[in-house]
């Protein structure tokens, strides 16, 4: 077991998390008979893209010991801006796209230089971030919604390929290519180090400044990337989207195993953890519970479902 | 006592284990151990690293279950569930990795678990000047424990277990940061404790301590209990090869040739370190002696870029980023708080500081090359067990200082910075150790190397610094003698 | 002017409503926004009778919430306006509204008219317990009950939220093989219901509230059914002139209502 | 100055962010005649009354080394609790009161339960908790706001002693015995001790799990206590109060000092903190900052307060 690769590592490691979610679809297999359609897994991996790609990026945040409570409004300020390009200033589509994931990453990286470099709190860096980005998507919009985009966005965000919907792809490509980085590169190793352990890090050489200040920029890439699956999506962009995805993100990643105070962890967990959290809100969906219980309903189930793993993991999260 | 059957027999056992076993699930840390210690006894447990020692005080103390076998305490057997169950039974440990809480004072360490409801900490400050006292330790009791050095923090955990007034007392590696000096008052206090009928477990990887102090010896050997004797009816040589299973020679260092190479020139200064220079020549290794509290560690930390004013050859030292781009690397002195990632793997640490030279295409890790170059350090410091994919925290803490070491040395520096190298280490894998820092030097490496045990600087050192007060009192050059270096650092001779 | 949020688009078209209409008359029009937050609210009516202002018109985030607040207002003699939602206490010069209630029931007549009595109806609801919510439920419910061959068939939260109004609608298309019409308490929840159907192809009926830019666009070109139409820059308007009017001849003696008219916002040209 | 007092060594250790306040204050005093009158001070306390009470509560949970969500939700549930049972169970309003209270500490312990004995993460167990208490908050009102409230609560908000409104006086009871409990009781310094090194608490013989237990409960209780002031305040009770109310507070605390890797910090920079966020939304209400861009203020200016902080202070936060 010790010697197992990373990725199968993590999923043992979340083992009893698998377990839950297992479960959790057997039940609503057995009440609903629409539950376990094709169409429907595949409507509830479409669902749980746009947190998933936002929860990657945080989970990089997170195992560096940080937080990233600005993505909801980065999702929105990114959103807008590829918008507002993409219906004003007649850039080309491609062109629209990389300006808005060089935007995030850029903002991201904003914060990432105020984290590692000014010191502040994560949580104070990125609330401020939080406002400070939703303000300015309200700003720019003069807080109106923008439609009328280019035909890109909606094959964008209905489009399928080999079968599959697009924004499930690129959620699959954010998850492997962070995968690789926090697995197979010298920065992710560095990754896990500072979170662990900053001051063993800055010991061994490590550039503790330049690490942390990447997995913000990282998490701002992420957020982009998100900001654009949803704007094709809605085909639509609004500057009131992705409130409180931030706490859906969190949740993503700590329900996956990875621990707040970082350097422990991993992308796989995040990915089981959305899933989670996507077949609750889907299976509530279906089974029409109201509104007012839904609530309920929810946290009960996360809860079971984290002590299931506790129940049967070995190391806690 | 009364029954005529045992009049003269030996009193009874404060404690008795019985065939106790510990699995760390798929490992068995101890298999089957017994072991007892009476009132008024000083009971040594030796072993190598990863034997078994603190996980079966681990047991007794409380801390964590035996996962079979009995423990009778006064002859009482029970079953703790928690470390105050321990203490209530008249039980405290001195632990090896130390359980304080930084952000708390000293007095309040000193009485952490046992406070009063309501903490006055005028009282609590006054309440602990008596027992700072008996150790020696001159720092005020309102202090944040954060600040203090390791070697302070190690006589401040001395101090709380001292203040606890119990039936049995375990020392866990107690003297592993403290000099000749703190040893010898330990010693006494020990002493007292043993008159008034306390039972001592005593737990060293310094033969001379235990040959010292210690009545009788016990030692594990991978979980097994291997030898109980007295220790009068053993020699340093029984006892080590119970140990180890074989001779260990000791380590006896050849001087080393001089290179022709010029000297590193560093200068130094501020935070508590009287200014001041020394050079290190490439081949050469130095040694820093001193008390606890005098300023050796602080000298190395210093020279590293982490706080005072340092400059090597004019250039100054600005940061460890710096003082590593400029050829320098350290094995801090608290391998936990600055050592260690003690989440990632024995192979992640070790490699930690190596990562440029294992990248491949500009940032992928060659997961080949990283695996050789883990299991080299793992083979040439004898890690037990020998596993690259551990987890760190999981290791024993002689082992967890091994890998510390290992990281240094993997990074081959033009100036190795060591801090209590050994800290913990077993005879064994000490001269290990040893060895690779006497090639390192043969190789042109400037070494300097700060250590509380006499022994070692003795037998590493060209030239050894001794510290008092943040100043270098004097420096002896070889050959080197024990009673005369003790004598120094403690202050008993002054040269002028 | 305290308003509750200018996160939605409707209360920015109060807010520019309310600018307007100062301009005209020469008025200074401070306006705060609470963030959709009751505490912030009372604060920010403290701050503004802090700051001294003529006359005070809010637009409660909670209509019980607001009340010691529009009571301070009171005892310093400040009259009080309130815009949009009702307040339940203290003394008010005038309540300029439109009538969720009726709104709400409006589109529920509009759907039942237009599936002829029979068919299976989704409500996707608004913030659980939020006024707007709670009243444009009622009233939708209300004209489902006397609509007897329509059922309500799935009722869903999506918060006033179009991504949410996406995934929610996304959801129940795959719980119910039947659905005729859908009905959300706001044109954002609207959109996003209306994306998911044009995804799947299915053919449903969308009534959304607001009658936002973008839903009014949808409902032209024929893909949402209709929206009912709040007139929010007239409520900002009227609430201004409201208080030109106690500036000119003082506070009237009990509380004037001012209802601003609803409209159901439909296209022929799609029928 | 290590044998300065609990609160004065804190405060000194929050010069710069005392230092940031008072350039804050003199800022606003000289753009806006009206900010430093008594009125407007007191105006301000109020205001951050209920924020301040929590986040006492919860400067003693991320001491702990935990978080609390649940705040904004248990303050929403435990208000609608006391106005129903104020106005339909016909009970006298001390009993109304204590009742309120020992829910809201009942309701924290039990999150504090899960967190402490079944060892799941503090984020996941209040999370649930956040949407668990929501959830019964709107089933027991039908989601509707309670009024008609007996007098004694809308003295309790607007009621004044010696001069000071009562939340005032509230809030400063709240203060002193946080900070008592804090500094001069056993279990305060072991929260601290758990906070920083829970290993090494446990092997000091620490009851960890009974201490982080209380922790939650406190947080409990202390919200319990702001949900009665902020009934009172508002003359009813809303279901959905207290929404975000837990990014408020964990706000005051950080930027207040405390760590949120827990073992650091205290009561009185959270004070600090609470009112920096009020003076900054009082301020930007008295300029008559547009809303669009008094969030872009807000996080500016707390971001650049935090700076002025890490600048002055010596060590981080
Ligand atoms: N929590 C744990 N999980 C897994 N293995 C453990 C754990 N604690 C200890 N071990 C293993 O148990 C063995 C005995 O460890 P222990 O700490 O008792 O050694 P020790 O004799 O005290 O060594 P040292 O001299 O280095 O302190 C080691 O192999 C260690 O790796
Ligand atoms: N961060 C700090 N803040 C305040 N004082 C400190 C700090 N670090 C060390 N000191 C003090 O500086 C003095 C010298 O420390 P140093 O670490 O050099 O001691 P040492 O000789 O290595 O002793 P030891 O063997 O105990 O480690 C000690 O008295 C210690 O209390
Ligand atoms: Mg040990
Ligand atoms: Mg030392």
């Amino acid at each position: 077991m010790s010697q197992a690769p990373g990725r199968w590592r993590e999923l043992i490691a979340r083992f009893g998390l698998l377990l839950a979610l297992v479960v959790m679809v057997i039940v609503l297999a057995s009440i609903s008979d629409r539950f376990l359609t094709t169409s429907n897994i595949i409507n509830v991996l479409r669902q749980i893209s746009v947190n998933a790609i936002i929860a990657f990026g945080m989970t990089v945040v997170i195992i560096g010991a940080g937080i990233d409570l600005s993505v909801g409004s980065l999702l929105a300020l990114v959103g807008v801006s590829a918008a507002l390009l993409a219906t004003g200033a007649g850039l080309p589509v491609w062109l629209v796209v990389v300006i808005a994931v060089v935007l995030g990453l850029l903002l991201g990286l904003v914060n990432g230089l105020f984290v590692g470099y000014a010191g502040v709190a994560p949580f104070i860096v990125t609330l401020a971030g939080l406002t400070i980005f939703r303000g300015a998507a309200l700003v720019l919009t003069d807080g109106r919604p923008i439609s009328g985009l280019p035909p890109f966005f909606s094959r964008l965000g209905y489009g399928t390929f080999l079968g599959l919907p697009l924004p499930i792809w690129i959620m699959f490509g954010v998850l492997l290519l962070t995968f690789v980085l926090l697995r197979h590169t010298a920065l992710g190793r560095a990754i896990y180090a500072v979170g662990g352990n900053r001051e063993a890090a800055r010991l061994s050489g490590i550039p503790v400044r330049r690490v942390l200040a990447f997995t913000y920029a990282f998490s701002g890439f992420a957020t982009a990337i998100a900001a654009i699956v949803l704007t094709g999506r809605l085909n639509s962009a609004q500057p009131t989207a992705g409130q409180a995805f931030e706490l859906d993100a969190i949740a993503a990643v700590v329900v996956g195993g990875t621990s707040l105070a970082g350097g422990r962890g991993g992308v796989w967990g995040t990915l089981i953890g959305a899933l989670i959290i996507g077949v609750i809100n889907n299976g509530m969906n279906l089974l029409n519970v109201s509104s007012f219980y839904q609530q309920i309903v929810k946290g009960g189930v996360i809860l079971a479902a984290l002590l299931l793993d506790r129940a049967l993991s070995r190391r806690e999260g | 006592m009364s029954d005529p059957a045992t009049a003269g027999a030996p009193p009874a056992p404060l404690l008795e284990m019985r065939n106790v076993t510990k699995r760390f699930g798929a490992f068995e840390a101890l298999k089957g151990v017994d072991f007892d210690l009476y009132p008024g006894e000083v009971h040594a447990l030796l072993g190598e690293n990863g034997a078994g020692k603190s996980t079966l005080m681990k047991i007794v103390a409380g801390v964590q279950p035996a996962t079979s076998g009995t423990l009778r305490v006064g002859g009482e057997e029970v079953a703790f569930r928690g470390v105050g169950d321990a203490q209530a039974h008249g039980v405290a440990m001195v632990y090896q990795e130390l359980a304080l809480a930084t952000d708390l004072s000293v007095a309040e360490n000193l009485f952490l678990g046992r406070l009063e409801p309501f903490v006055s900490h005028r009282r609590l400050a006054e309440r602990a000047r008596p027992l700072l006292e008996q150790v020696d330790l001159d720092v005020p009791p309102l202090t944040p424990l954060g600040a203090l050095a390791v070697g302070e923090q190690q006589l401040v955990e001395i101090a709380r277990a001292l203040g606890q007034e119990r039936r049995v007392l375990v020392f866990d590696e107690p003297t592993a940061a403290l000099s000749s000096a703190e040893t010898e008052r330990l010693f006494g206090l020990i002493r007292r404790l043993k008159e008034r009928g306390v039972g001592i477990v005593y737990i060293s990887h310094r033969l001379e301590e235990v040959f010292a102090i210690a009545d009788r010896v016990t030692v594990l050997r991978d979980g097994r209990r291997v030898l109980t004797a007295p220790l009068a009816e053993l020699t340093p040589d029984d006892v080590v090869r119970a140990m180890v299973g074989r001779e260990v020679l000791r380590f006896q260092r050849e001087p080393t040739v001089r290179a022709a190479a010029p000297p590193f020139r560093f200068e130094y200064g501020g935070d508590g370190l009287a200014p001041g220079a020394i050079e290190l020549r490439p081949g050469e290794i130095v040694g820093a002696a001193g008390v606890v509290g005098s300023g050796r560690n602080k000298l190395l930390a210093t020279l590293f870029g982490l706080g005072g004013e340092a400059r090597l050859d004019g250039a100054r030292v600005a940061s460890p980023a710096d003082a590593i781009a400029k050829g320098m690397f350290l094995v801090p002195e608290d391998r936990k708080l600055a050592g260690l990632v003690l989440d990632l793997s024995v192979r992640e640490n070790l490699t930690l500081a190596i990562l440029p030279r294992l990248v491949r295409a500009g940032m992928f890790l060659d997961r080949r090359q990283e695996g050789q170059e883990a299991r080299r350090w793992i083979e040439r410091l004898h890690l037990r067990p020998p596993e690259p994919e551990k987890p760190v925290v999981e290791l024993s803490g002689g082992n967890q200082q091994k890998v510390v070491v290992g990281k240094a040395l993997a990074t081959g520096p033009r100036v190795l910075l060591l801090d209590e190298p050994t800290r913990g280490v077993d005879v064994g894998a000490r001269s290990e150790i040893y060895r690779v820092i006497d090639e390192l030097a043969r190789e042109g490496m400037a070494i300097l190397v700060a250590s509380s045990d006499t022994e070692e600087l003795v037998g590493l050192a060209d030239r050894l610094l001794v510290f008092r007060h943040g100043r270098v009192a004097v420096e002896l050059t070889r050959p080197l003698d024990d009673k005369e270096v003790v004598a120094h650092v403690t202050g008993a001779r002054q040269v002028a | 002017l305290s308003l509750s949020t200018l996160n939605n688009p409707f209360f920015v078209e109060v807010r520019d409503g309310a600018q307007q209409a100062a301009d005209e008359l020469g008025f200074e029009l401070i306006v705060t926004d609470a963030q959709d937050s009751v505490s912030n609210q009372i604060s920010n009516i403290e701050d503004l009778l802090q700051r001294g202002v003529d006359v005070l018109i809010v637009n409660a985030t909670d209509s019980d919430a607001v009340v010691p607040a529009v009571m301070e207002a009171n005892s310093r003699g400040v009259p009080v306006i309130a815009v949009d939602r009702g307040i339940n206490g203290g003394t008010l010069a005038y309540f300029i509204a439109s009538d969720n209630l009726a709104g709400g029931r409006m589109a529920g007549e509009f759907i039942c008219e237009r599936l002829g009595g029979q068919g299976a109806v989704v409500e996707l609801e608004g913030i659980p317990g939020a006024s707007a919510a709670r009243e444009r439920g009622q009233g939708f419910n209300e004209a489902m009950a006397a609509c007897e061959g329509v059922q309500v068939v799935a009722r869903q939260t999506a918060n006033f939220n179009r991504a949410e109004g996406l995934s929610v609608m996304e959801n129940i298309l795959v719980a119910q093989p039947e659905i005729d019409a859908v009905f959300a308490h706001n044109d954002e929840m609207a959109l996003g219901a209306l994306q998911a159907i044009q995804a799947s192809g299915r053919d449903i009926l969308v009534v959304g509230f607001d009658a936002t830019d973008d839903a009014v666009a949808a409902v032209e070109a024929c893909t949402m059914a209709a929206t009912v139409a709040q007139q929010p820059a007239l409520l900002g308007a009227e609430a201004v002139r409201a208080a030109g009017t106690i500036v000119n001849e003082g506070a009237p003696a009990e509380v004037q209502n001012v209802a601003v008219e609803l409209q159901l916002v439909t296209s022929e040209a799609c029928q």
